[in-house]
């Protein structure tokens, strides 16, 4: 549990908020994909925290950004958080995009409030010279985030539900052939049913991760709450935590239907 | 200042080095917790619910947000019995600390020999006893809301086993106390309660429940005065120790149970506000009873009985 | 924009504008609420417990709070039936309003008397019968936990009365589908749910309960998952109408008690909170029924269940 | 229910506070011994208000000043509101103290957190030219609060139990035959067993008021939470509402015992 200070706080689309934080000690592990268990008030009114991607990560200034839509209660609160104000964040947690330095060119795919983890993932990518290039899916011009700071590490491609932004459909009109026969790798966060049509795409063409959301209670192993169904070990399907196996699994472990 | 406080406590057979303990299910194996902090130094602790065979659970959502709490449905997620024993529990013997293993079942028949290899294998002090689960599904008997099957149950694997039997009561019946006595009466040598309280939220945008199987267990600070009511009720209604728990979210509120009659306390969905829940209760018990001239947490079991007490039933309201 | 909602709704034979009363002992008898808005405004208004002899309520403290709620001690305080019809009742007839009187006893004789009383006095438009006191003080017999004598006090009391007989039931119970069929079986013409969860607070500095009497009624959002799931349950087992209640503290809350299953909702609680709770909650519903394209807000009755919905009790958890 | 704004906040004893808003709108009207009806915070998490009495008005800039202790958890969450922060009430709510305008000389007595209602009624009688004596009573002198205040409006006597500060003991201390055979009327806040021994040494000898406390729900006659045992009209002995019939009810009504 670390306490960190408000530093930055606007709307940045239609109910998208980014928030910007400070350490108050030193800045914790963190990795491309992990996310943030927030509490989002004080007292018993809200009592589970809320697990937020982490979007961005400044270590020269220990600063860490998060950028998430206000879905509801929770998201609500944490709105109203205001710059100086000191946030209770459990984490960076989970299992992270693993970064396969061999990689020539890594394809991500990311869709509404599954695009904030994209940009520390296209950073780190960038860094160790694997180029990117990004596919993001927005309901609308109104939604869309992020476009011009992943532009700063290579390609986005935007395809919006109602063509006001983009290409017209969802983020699988990109998927060519073409396109993935250059990609070693692809990285993709959003609603379940994008991942899915996601991993059927891929199935067979392109090996990668991706990162799946259900509602937590603890975030760190303990309830059960988040599960996904996905292959075990031994090659059966069961349940698997989200919080703490996961939120990223690698593509074909994991299992939408039955 | 430097007055210790003897935070121990005795649960049947088992001395506790002091009286918190994570409750069932909101602390998985354990194993997650020992990333956070010294298993050691909890009183004791309480694992998942053990079934016969492994158990997939419900599908999801399985938990959501009310006011002051929050309603689960896991479904009694577990890898089985065999597995519990194989690959479950032999970390635990690491602390020091007694282990307490939460049997769940169907039938009488399941219940007793999960309970059975679960004392023949040496790795659990005590078993807890889920008769909690008010479920057309398990076998078609309401363990947990009828007092003779209750009973029957308890008496079955008491004499199954060779470790203390703890049995943990439901609060979603009339009288409470009738359950604990009969429980008593069948051989529990402690009771430990409440479980959750059945309840249910609606997703009105999407006109359908929040949980997929519609109905979860609340839990959290918004049952908390329901809990100690019935500590209370059932305090005085055995003899048994009692292990109490809802709510608990502080030391204070682990003194509230203390007061209300339980000689121990569980902790729940305090654990998924803050990993350190349980050595933060210990620490503020200890500290309350230093400030306030308890020598033994032990003495402050029950002491909010009023002298010459009536029993609460009697005047509800 | 300009749409229209109906607001309005049957319960029994009571039409209501629209779905919002204040609950029993939380409006008094309505001339201290007449202070802060136009009564007129409410679907109904169900005012204090009547007693047939005059009661002098439980010492203080009567009331505490609790972590989302309050527990409650009043004990039935009120001037009992002669007075209520000479100088409590009479001036609700200035509004344009169902009036429907709580009904306490003790025994059948003095539950019957009462509710004949106020029935003839023609100030009541349906009575509600308080059975939910799970108290031997009620003259020994467990009118609100037991199907069979509840069965027996409402058939008695409808055959003594000719306004509609709404039924009050108690949360405190194993299996509140039961009691619900019991007294529509019986006669209830409409049934109101949940009155309070027995509940304890302790204060630890002074190591007794901070209600006079022990135990208090537990009311407001912490209950709330508790409530919708049981008027969720008894919408499944009755036909007669529901008046859904326990922890209603806006329009969104209401909606849900509607998708439960709920013909119409009180609100208790959150008029200590707001005075202008119930207008506000009016507002809130209408707003929603606007904004989702909602004719009739008697229409969201029952929606939340799953076509060919399976009983709930069915499979808890 | 008045949105009222922080405008001054600090600690004036030990654990007492004094806070000052100011109305958003017109100011309401007030009388002393009159109480206010406080949100201490917005959600489900603390739900009843809390009970403070007004203890000082300034109408010509809309301030209105209480004077509390923090005591539990209400008033704690109470005391975290900062300057500027905005605050529910309800009130000035309840009965106030009856000012007799043909009195010459008023006898105020306050115990504790029954002090400073003592301030207002204090100004208000000294307005009408009415000559005003106070008692005030409390623990010790670090919990002594509003002397000076007072003492603008009359001669002030103390009384502590520990004897730090003014005569040891409680405020009956002072209530000698001397004293009361000048006084026309009397007016006492405090704790319970403090008014029961007022309304003793009052008895046939000097008439006036009690303030009463008592644990509230609503605070506006709603719930029956808040009652005292008094004299009915009819004279028997029933309960009373302290929120709606109190706080301030003529000493010879109220009954302590049996
Ligand atoms: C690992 C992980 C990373 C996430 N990262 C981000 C992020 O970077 N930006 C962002 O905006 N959101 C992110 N989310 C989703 C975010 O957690 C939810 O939107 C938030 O918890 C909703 O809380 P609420 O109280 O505002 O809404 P609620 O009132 O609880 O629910 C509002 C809506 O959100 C859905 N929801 C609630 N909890 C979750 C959840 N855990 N996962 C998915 N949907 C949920 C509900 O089904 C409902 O439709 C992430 C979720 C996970 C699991
Ligand atoms: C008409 C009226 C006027 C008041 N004026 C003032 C004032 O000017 N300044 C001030 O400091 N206090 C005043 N009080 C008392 C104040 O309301 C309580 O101290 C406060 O409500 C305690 O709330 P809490 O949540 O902090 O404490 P809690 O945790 O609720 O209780 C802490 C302690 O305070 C006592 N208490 C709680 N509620 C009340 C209550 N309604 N009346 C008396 N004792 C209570 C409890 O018994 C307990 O001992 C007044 C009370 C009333 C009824
Ligand atoms: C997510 C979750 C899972 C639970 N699983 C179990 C379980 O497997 N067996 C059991 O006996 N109780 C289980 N419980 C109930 C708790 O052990 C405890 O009785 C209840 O939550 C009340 O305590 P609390 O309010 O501190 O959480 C579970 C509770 C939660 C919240
Ligand atoms: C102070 C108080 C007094 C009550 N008195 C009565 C009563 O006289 N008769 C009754 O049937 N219910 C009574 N109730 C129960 C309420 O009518 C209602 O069922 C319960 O409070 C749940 O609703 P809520 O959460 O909105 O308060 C009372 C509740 C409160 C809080
Ligand atoms: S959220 Fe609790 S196990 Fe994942
Ligand atoms: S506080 Fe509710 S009637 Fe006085």
């Amino acid at each position: 549990m670390t306490i960190w200070k408000v530093t930055d706080h606007v709307a940045i689309a239609d109910q998208m908020m980014r928030l910007t934080m400070e350490a108050e000690g030193e800045l914790p592990d963190y990795r491309p994909g992990q996310f943030l268990h927030i509490r989002v008030t004080d007292g018993f009114d809200h009592l589970l925290r809320r697990p937020i991607s982490l979007c961005l990560v400044e270590p020269d200034t220990k600063q860490l950004t998060i950028v998430y839509r206000i879905s509801g209660k929770g998201t609500k609160l944490l709105s109203e958080k205001r710059k100086g104000d000191r946030l209770d964040v459990l984490g960076p947690l989970g299992q992270s995009f693993p970064i396969h330095t061999g990689d020539r060119h890594a394809l991500l795919i990311g869709g509404g409030i599954g695009v904030p983890p994209m940009l520390e993932l296209a950073k780190q990518l960038a860094g160790k010279g694997i180029r990117v290039t990004t596919i993001v899916g927005f309901q609308s011009a109104k939604q869309a985030i992020l476009i011009e700071e992943l532009s700063a590490y290579g390609e986005v491609l935007v395809a919006t539900n109602d063509g006001s932004l983009g290409r017209q459909g969802l983020v699988t009109e990109y998927m060519t052939d073409g396109l993935l026969a250059l990609a070693d790798r692809f990285y993709a966060c959003g609603p379940s049913p994008m991942l899915s049509a996601v991993q059927r795409v891929m199935q067979d063409k392109v090996d990668g991760y991706l990162s799946l959301e259900e509602r937590m209670g603890c975030g760190i192993g303990l309830c059960a709450g988040c599960v996904h169904k996905a292959k075990l070990p031994d090659g059966t399907v069961g349940y698997r935590k989200v919080c703490k196996e996961g939120p990223v699994f690698p593509a074909q472990e994991v299992v939408f239907h039955g | 200042m430097d007055k210790r406080v003897d935070m121990s406590v005795q649960i049947a057979d088992l001395r506790l080095k002091n009286p918190v303990m994570p409750a069932s299910g909101c602390f998985a194996f354990g194993k997650e917790m020992a990333d956070w902090y010294d298993l050691s130094l909890l009183g004791a602790i309480v694992v998942k619910a053990t079934t016969l065979e492994p158990r997939l659970g419900n599908p999801t959502p399985r938990v959501a947000e009310t006011p002051g709490g929050m309603l689960n449905a896991i479904g009694l997620q577990n890898p089985g019995v065999e597995k519990v024993i194989g690959e479950e529990l032999p970390h635990l013997r690491k602390y020091d600390l007694p282990v307490i293993v939460n049997v769940a079942g169907t039938a009488i028949e399941d219940y007793v020999e999960t309970a059975k290899r679960l004392s023949d294998s040496g790795y659990a002090d005590a078993l807890e006893l889920n008769i909690s689960c008010p479920n057309v599904k398990c076998g078609g008997i309401q363990f947990g809301v009828d007092p003779i099957v209750a009973a029957e149950l308890v008496s079955h694997v008491k004499a199954a086993i060779k470790v203390p039997l703890i049995v943990k009561l439901s609060p979603n019946v009339t009288d409470i106390a009738e359950m604990a006595r009969a429980v008593e009466a069948a051989g529990a040598d402690a009771i430990s309660m409440i479980n959750t309280l059945v309840g249910m939220s609606i997703d009105i945008a999407k006109r359908k429940p929040l949980i997929a199987i519609e109905t979860g267990g609340l839990s959290g600070p918004a049952v908390k005065p329901i809990a100690v009511r019935m500590v209370y009720q059932v305090a005085q209604a055995v003899k048994v120790p009692i292990i109490g728990m809802g709510g608990i979210m502080n030391g204070e509120d682990a003194i509230e149970f203390m007061m209300a009659g339980a000689s121990a306390v569980a902790v729940g969905t305090a654990n998924f506000v803050d990993p350190y829940a349980c050595p933060n209760i210990i620490a503020q018990m200890e500290t309350w009873c230093r400030e306030h001239d308890v020598e033994r947490v032990a003495d402050l079991t029950g002491v909010a009985r009023k002298q010459g007490g009536f029993l609460v039933a009697d005047r509800i309201r």
